[in-house]
């Protein structure tokens, strides 16, 4: 990667954290409502995946979904405003949180039943071949997606048909309560391939470097040879899983073991150490993603309510 | 006018559309190879090929899902589910994302798709395969639910839900495929969410669907022959839902029967009576009778099974009731 | 009488359950070590331990199928969806199957099986996860479908449901787990399939259930303000469906509202009017009026998700027009 | 296994066979309705299994369940009746073909939504882990049924929790009219349960000696690890799928190739060869499940209609 990129992922990767931050107060100040579920301590995954994409690449995800609209270029402003329910969002406040979309920036979102977009993902990629072009659709989703029969359906479809799917399991660990080895017969996830014939990979991904590298591999051989690919991500979420999460199910040990694995000082560290830039310049980056954030609050909250006429606008398209 | 039967014109419509318009496709178990089991893609795989004609494994999740997946990025899927009764086993792709993602993501993308699903009962295939669950579908905005019971509709209607940009399930009767009926030569549509008269009368309104349609015509002509006239309106879409022929009939009748094949409690039925009621409460005569399904899962015996379905002797005898 | 929670009463009828009969166990997501994303079955796994308070992967099939095969050899299962939209993920065990079986074998085995769902809008979750689909799952004969409206309600019905040999979906409400009521102290059942008249009135009968019980007695008591006095039935049980106290109510009022938080069309407020009307004719004073949820998928946004939800206000409306 | 017992296999084989002819002329006559499924070919793989179980090991299988109702003790009197619509019917009329079950013989069914059965028989295996017993619940499928979700789940389910189902896949090498090939990703379908990390076998399912040693070997291991095991059975129907099959999607010679290879044919030649008996037995043997057939063909015909109060009986328990 080059000097500029990489000074790009270490924005991504802060203006996740700091706009979620911000997120998780406007939530508790009950600026935001529904279900709200936080990036922190994944941030490495989805930077690095995106920007080992080409632009005509589709990326589809689960609700966690923050951070990857912001990685596919859609703005701090329409991402706080969907958030906060404003006309101005990218799903114009009728998504919220769970479904960020904006297909301008091939982002088809955000899908808030589990498992559930790994079907509609080997259908981008049905479409894709039948257009016979050589787009990738990357499908994102978690351990605990992987239990659920949407997950095989799909992944089988994607290797009889030859199609061109990234499958990437965000592996954190848990799906809400539940651990990987409570839920899933295997732990590492990218065995679950195996069963498909399927060729897979698995990579750390608290390091934004590592993940863009697998990724960057994974996309060639999925592009190159019209097969899926299951790529396992390794991570770790520092919340809980959404906002009122009692987190009796993990031990304070464990979360603080990882977060001192925390993606953002990783990668500043490797910055600093492989002298790519210096402090100061990594300081302002972080200013500007905070400046971003502050801007975008400010936009979304001055932002009007949809009108009400929106309550039945695009119920069908004709 | 050709005489054909629902099978052909349903496979005419499907050929039509997939000659005018490249984007259509069909995907499903059995489509391609075999000829569709209830042969109606019969030919289709030597004529369009595998990338047309697409043979599915059995996984209704990974068809419909697909189907919908592939319409958001501009293709035209048609989707065949072998039962609407495996329809359940995609059920959240049916009702919970196929008519809520247009609007759920400020209408970005649309999703021009048919899925086409072969319901009824009848043919002695016990309780999981031979329901008639037509009305949990039309509970659900964003999804247009349309069931034809004539060749001219079916092929009309066919080509209309093709065309349209949203999710359309299209309902066919896996007892009708021979029936025959008389359909315009050439290139025709029909719009969704249109009923229809298809028999004038002055005495009673029937107001059905899809196999009601036939037992409901069969009525009729039984009817006549007791000097009684029917007046027959055809829903042919559940949603979005007609009212304006049914209520011009029932203003002049005053009278009506409902007639469907599938259970009677929260049926379509239901849904019909309750709109006649608030649409022309001073127009009723007499109570509005629901002619339908025995509430029973359907058993395999014959004879049991056909004392669970509404036959052509209950619709006479419910027009004699509301005539009283 | 002790005033306690929804929570509080759904959660003591399942320990009072387990506590009784120990092939009572639970299955679901998150039902242990989180205690329940709603917090119904907290404590449950340190009392009881991991046998029976399971907690499963996401697999909405394996829970549902898992639980109708448990009951099949003998256990009392108490599966859990997390929310009932997630039902639509499992819907073939839970229409096609748990309805069935029963019938089609002929009676060789029983399903004492409960479904705890969570249903219900209102708290800006988006069209997915916030709907009200307790019509559909009524449809269907086979089925038991409750879903109280108080704390009292809910324990006496959950332990019957429990003890009940059918298969049972019992529907609680997202935004209800706090509202608090008196509970009988000690041990008591209500039985499944009884509308109940929740407050007594002689102007209009309203006919409701669950979270349109809670949205009705508050326009009760502001129309008692202005002299009107309502009737309150509330369901209960959707199937089998109980219409006695309906009518007996009706005949006095002759005038009703049906509300109901789902969606208007195909919904439950489609049955209960269509049934009125058959079973009542005669004393119908006033077009019966039904008040629902605007026909769009739930909007994340909350002043629109609110004006889709029925409202107070709405019921209170409806009941001054059906005296006019 | 010793004389009688393999004596008994041959009857039981031969009985399916000698039933499901009678059923074929039966349903062209039009007193048999609905979907039927032949097993014709099949034979020696149920045969074989049931012959390897404990009578409390529980049996669920597919619509395709003739062969295993007569192997698990069901009388081909009550078969036939069902298949007739009676009332003798051990589901009294009301299940048909496809819905033959005897909970006495721990014969369970007999289920028509493909793979749907699969999580009832992990609900099977969790109720008997709940009761504290050893049961282990036989679990039949068809190559097809292992694409759908249900499957997986089920699967997944049975090894993290340790329940005792032995999952048997009847590769008889088409779902319908689509190849395994076609449908699957992987064409060795042993080799999906390494996606759970699942023991696994294979085994030729034209010989009912190797089918009954595999399936030995295989509940042995369930009950004594409490771990579920997924054996696949090779195999081949000799009919169409069912009575209304165009057969389309395979050539005339693949199919007499795999009818030289006719499990009948081959345990009787074996029997002779290894001159376990003479071919006066087993034509002794063959006359006596003719009889057997006309007999259920008489009862059944004899046997009264349901009531028509049966429409209502038994919609619910209570
Ligand atoms: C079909 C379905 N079942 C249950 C849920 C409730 N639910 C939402 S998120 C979640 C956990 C998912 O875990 P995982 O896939 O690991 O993703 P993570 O939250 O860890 O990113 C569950 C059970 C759902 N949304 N959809
Ligand atoms: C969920 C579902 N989808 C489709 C069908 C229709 N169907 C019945 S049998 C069958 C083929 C199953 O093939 P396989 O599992 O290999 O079993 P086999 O018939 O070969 O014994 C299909 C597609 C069904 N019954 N259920
Ligand atoms: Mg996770
Ligand atoms: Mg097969």
């Amino acid at each position: 990667m080059k000097k500029e990129q990489q000074l790009d992922l270490y924005y991504q990767m802060v203006l996740i954290r700091r706009l979620e931050e911000r997120g998780a107060e406007l939530y508790q100040a009950g600026k935001i409502g529904g279900f709200m579920h936080l990036y922190i301590g994944q941030e490495a995954v989805s930077t690095g995946l995106i920007a080992a994409r080409e632009p005509r690449d589709r990326v589809i995800t689960a609700y966690r979904d923050h951070g990857v609209a912001l990685n596919c270029g859609i703005s701090a402003n329409e991402v706080m405003a969907e958030l906060l329910g404003k006309a101005t969002g990218m799903s114009k406040g009728k998504g919220g949180s769970m479904h960020m979309a904006d297909t301008s920036k091939n982002m088809w979102g955000g899908h808030a039943i589990v498992g559930g977009h790994l079907p509609i993902a080997s259908g981008f990629a049905i479409g894709d071949q039948y257009a016979g072009n050589d787009n990738i659709t990357i499908c994102m989703f978690g351990d605990g997606a992987t239990n659920i029969g949407y997950f095989h359906e799909a992944l089988n479809i994607s290797k009889i048909w030859g199609l061109r799917v990234l499958w990437v399991c965000e592996n954190n660990q848990y799906g809400m309560g539940t651990s990987v080895d409570r839920a899933s017969a295997v732990t590492e996830i990218r065995q679950k391939a195996e069963g498909y014939g399927m060729k897979n990979g698995q990579v750390d991904g608290m390091d934004v470097t590592k993940v863009y590298e697998a990724a960057k591999e994974a996309l060639e051989f999925v592009r190159k040879n019209a097969q899926p690919y299951l790529l396992e991500i390794d991570t770790y979420r520092f919340r809980g899983h959404s906002m009122g999460d009692p987190e009796r199910y993990r031990k304070a040990e464990e979360v603080k073991k990882w977060q001192e694995n925390d993606p953002i000082g990783i990668f500043n560290k490797q910055l600093l150490e492989k002298k790519i830039t210096t402090a100061k310049v990594l300081d302002e980056i972080e200013a500007r993603a905070e400046q971003e954030v502050v801007k975008a609050v400010e936009f979304a909250e001055a932002s009007p309510e949809p009108a009400m006429s929106e309550l039945f606008t695009d119920i069908y398209a004709d | 006018m050709a005489k054909i039967t629902m099978r052909e014109a349903i496979s005419q419509a499907l050929m039509e559309e997939m000659d005018r318009d490249p984007k259509v496709f069909i995907m499903g178990e059995e489509v391609g190879v075999w000829g569709g089991t209830y042969a109606v893609t019969k030919g289709f795989y030597d004529k369009y090929g595998a990338m047309r004609v697409k043979d599915t494994p059995i996984a209704e999740n990974a068809i419909i899902g697909g189907a919908i997946g592939a319409a958001m990025v501009g293709q035209r899927p048609v989707a065949e589910l072998m039962t609407i009764n495996f329809g359940f086993s995609a059920m959240d792709y049916i009702i919970n994302q196929a008519p809520k993602l247009h609007y759920m993501f400020g209408g970005q993308f649309t999703l021009p798709l048919v899925i086409r699903a072969v319901g009824g009962g009848g043919r002695q295939l016990g309780a999981t395969h031979s329901q008639t669950p037509d009305a949990i579908f039309a509970h659900f905005p964003g999804l247009k639910v349309v069931s034809p019971g004539t060749p001219e509709d079916a092929k009309g209607l066919l080509k209309s839900a093709i065309r349209s940009n949203d999710p359309v399930l299209f309902i066919e009767h896996a007892t009708m495929y021979q029936v025959r009926g008389e359909v315009p030569e050439g290139e025709y549509t029909i719009p969704i969410g249109k009923s229809k008269v298809q028999r004038a009368g002055k005495d009673v309104t029937i107001v059905t669907y899809c196999k009601g349609l036939e037992l409901s015509m069969k009525a009729a002509d039984e009817l006549a022959k007791q000097g009684i006239e029917v007046e027959v309106v055809d829903l042919r879409t559940l949603r979005p839902l007609d009212m304006e022929p049914i209520i011009e009939s029932f203003k002049k009748t005053n009278r009506a029967v409902v007639v469907e094949e599938g259970w009677k409690s929260y049926g379509v039925g239901s849904e019909i009576v309750s709109r006649i009621y608030e649409e022309a409460f001073d127009y009723v005569d007499a109570p509005i009778i629901r002619v339908a399904q025995k509430e029973v899962p359907l058993p395999y015996n014959r004879t049991l099974e056909q004392a669970a379905l509404p036959q052509v002797a209950d619709i006479v005898a419910a027009v004699k009731e509301v005539l009283k």
